[in-house]
């Protein structure tokens, strides 16, 4: 589904990293690895399209995603370093406004019961500033269980969360995994997914 | 025609002298300011090369 | 290459400045005075030729992410920012003896000052950007929409001063010497040819600048010394 | 789920905008009073004559409205920019320039709007006749739209920058001159006696002009800045 080949990005005029090759089917897991300022983020970034590559393809169904364009956008969601949820609004405007982006009406019983499932309940109607950072990170990845894309892109997923929300993040991946989705991440944590075989791609 | 004449250019001396003045000045201090910026950049480099010779 | 410009540059500026002071007549009109325009007239016209160009040298840098002509266009904005300013400065000290006044709202007088704005704004976006990439196609799209602006600009400018006071500046030589069209012509080549070394000479700073860890860089002969 | 349509797309992203600058009240009525206060300045500068002032006014109302639009241009962008939604908003499943165009926009009807509104009412400190009053509404209304729509441009060209504030202005102010001259020019024509509709119709064609490039351009200046 999704193919990467020879890829070469660069920041600034310092080049990061080169000749990159992997492929992505549905249903599996990559974790990509490598020190700070290996190129990570710049890498998922890329896959976004946020960033030109200096060399190389990125294909989603045998495309380029550059022509694919939006087609490709409403297949994917990504989710950054930043949490984009704004202050001043509560955790269930937020959600509603960025389903409404990612191109989904939903409606609020939805969001209510996605923001329930990342253990927010009571918390829906309170203004996000008032949130501690786990719990904003949180509301940030709910919004994954109120996507329908197939590709997730994920940067840094687990930081700020507890253990308990860790957990939760694994079952969510699995559940994804099994109904054919794709996962790209970054972390330093530990992410055990039970029952899939995690495949890892290291920058030097 | 003597050259105190000629500098004094029939009473628009100011006029005439400052606007050469500063075209010759403004062209002066491009050229200077890129050699500057020129040897800058080759000292730099130099000091780049200097360090990979002492790691290699 | 620079050699070569910089010294023909040199040569036409001894010439154009003889011509200028020794060999072209006194004007009838307005005495001796009309002798700033030979450099005044080179540094106007190169002034927008250079945005011209340098807003062409972004543009293919931006379309065809050709890092040279991105260097190519930040190297002419201080050459050309600083003809700009010369150009009003001198057109200032032109004005007062003539006109009676350093400043006179004129449509081509506003351009020229906006279009030193429009360069120094060129030059403070690509300072202020840190990833040189991000730089070069920010500010090269700064510079095309600047050279879609400089038009409506000028006809903008004209219009509001003749509706305000009627044009009251014209250009008063109708029918030049010969002596004074060879000597504006040679200073025109002169100032042409000082833009280019000069610019050619900076872009070499900031290719030196730019790929200082590219292998063909540290085998250059200045480099090697 | 339900796919979106542009134009429901559109009106979240404008309703959104509105209800953030409603929960944000201060940073919308600081632009206005700098609005007021720097009008309110000019006759204190040059003197109470009303002749002159009356002469003065459209000038005086333009130039204001113009640097109170540079004041909120930083909002435009940067706090989305600054907690990712601007990523999120790259990445929406639709035209990119249409959304631009909504937050353009949204901009407008918090920065713009309440300038138009505000401004009969400076104009009558500077005893501006009824008839100059309504030209000067209609030219607000045709021209603070475009003075938003240019500085969306230079904002996204200076997105996260240090000192973007003072950056911005520069970019953005010398480009805005066309609209300054016929927005003051059709106030200053029925001062004079003469028909505003020639002013009037120029500002309409920048506008339809800007309507059709600034949102796409902004869309690619906002790509080079996200980079």
């Amino acid at each position: 589904m999704l193919e990467v080949s020879n890829l070469a990005c660069s920041r600034g005029d310092h080049l990061l990293f080169s000749d990159l090759n992997f492929s992505l089917s549905a249903g599996e897991l990559l974790q990509v690895q490598g020190a700070n300022g290996s190129g990570k983020t710049s890498l998922l970034r890329t896959l976004c399209g946020f960033m030109m590559p200096v060399a190389g393809e990125i294909c989603w169904r045998g495309q380029n995603i550059r022509e694919l364009g939006n087609t490709f956008y409403a297949e994917m969601i990504y989710l950054g370093h930043l949490n984009a949820i704004k202050d001043e609004l509560n955790a269930l405007e937020n959600l509603r406004i960025s389903a409404g982006l990612a191109g989904c009406k939903v409606d609020d019983k939805q969001v209510i019961a996605a923001l329930r499932r990342m253990g927010l309940r009571g918390r829906e109607t309170l203004p996000v500033k008032v949130l501690s950072q786990g719990q904003r990170r949180r509301v940030a990845l709910a919004r994954l269980l109120l996507s329908n894309a197939s590709l997730w892109i994920l940067d840094e997923p687990l930081t700020a969360l507890d253990v308990g929300a860790v957990g939760l993040m694994q079952e969510l991946i699995g559940e994804h995994l099994l109904s054919n989705g794709m996962v790209i991440y970054t972390t330093h944590q530990p992410l055990e997914v039970v029952g899939v075989a995690t495949r890892w791609l290291a920058l030097s | 025609m003597n050259w105190g004449e000629f500098f004094s250019m029939n009473g628009y001396a100011w006029y005439i002298w400052g606007s050469y003045g500063i075209a010759l000045l403004i062209f002066f201090i491009e050229i200077v300011m890129v050699r500057h910026r020129k040897t800058l950049v080759l000292e730099q480099l130099h000091l780049m090369r200097n360090a990979e010779d002492v790691v290699t | 290459m620079v050699p070569w410009f910089s010294w023909s540059a040199a040569i036409l500026f001894v010439v154009g400045l003889y011509v200028s002071f020794f060999v072209a007549p006194t004007d009838s009109q307005q005495s001796e005075a009309y002798r700033i325009m030979f450099i005044h007239v080179p540094a106007s016209i190169l002034s927008m030729f250079i945005y011209l160009v340098m807003a062409g040298y972004a543009a293919l840098g931006l379309i065809f992410n050709t890092r040279l002509s991105s260097m190519m266009a930040s190297a002419l904005a201080p050459t050309g920012a600083l003809l700009a300013f010369l150009s009003l400065w001198t057109g200032a000290l032109w004005g007062k003896p003539m006109w009676g006044a350093w400043w006179v709202w004129d449509a081509r007088l506003t351009s020229e000052l906006i279009l030193l704005f429009l360069y120094l704004g060129f030059i403070a976006l690509h300072a202020s950007i840190d990833d040189p990439r991000r730089a070069d196609r920010a500010s090269a799209l700064l510079a095309i929409i600047g050279s879609v602006n400089v038009p409506i600009i000028y006809f903008s400018v004209q219009w509001w001063n003749t509706l305000h006071q009627g044009a009251t500046v014209k250009f008063t030589g109708t029918s030049m010497h010969v002596a004074m069209q060879q000597g504006m012509y040679t200073m025109l080549l002169a100032v042409w040819l000082y833009a280019i070394a000069v610019s050619l000479l900076r872009v070499r700073c900031i290719i030196l600048e730019r790929e200082c860890k590219a292998q063909w860089v540290s085998e250059l002969v200045e480099v090697r010394r | 789920m339900n796919k979106l349509s542009l134009i429901g797309l559109l009106s979240l992203v404008i309703r959104r905008d509105l209800v953030l600058a409603m929960r944000r009240r201060a940073d919308v009525l600081t632009t206005l009073i700098f609005f007021v206060i720097v009008v309110s300045l000019f006759p204190l500068g040059v003197g109470p004559e009303m002749d002159m002032l009356r002469k003065m006014a459209p000038g005086v109302v333009w130039v204001a409205a113009l640097l109170a639009s540079m004041l909120s241009l930083g909002r435009m962008f940067s706090a989305d920019y600054l907690d990712g939604t601007l990523e999120q908003m790259m990445l929406v499943p639709q035209s990119l320039s249409a959304l631009v165009l909504a937050k353009i926009l949204a901009h407008w009807m918090v920065s713009g709007l309440p300038l138009v509104i505000m401004a009969p009412v400076l104009g009558l400190q500077f005893d501006m006749s009824a008839q100059a009053l309504w030209v000067l509404i209609a030219a607000l209304l045709l021209g603070t739209p475009i003075l938003s729509m240019i500085g969306a441009v230079g904002a996204a060209l200076t997105l996260g920058l240090r000192g973007g504030g003072a950056l911005v202005s520069l970019l953005v102010l010398p480009l805005c001159i066309p609209v300054l001259i016929f927005g003051a020019g059709a106030v200053e024509a029925v001062v004079s006696g003469t028909s505003a509709g020639s002013h009037l119709a120029l500002l309409g064609a920048l506008l339809l002009v800007a309507l059709v490039f600034t949102p796409w351009v902004t869309a690619l200046a906002l790509r080079i800045s996200m980079e």
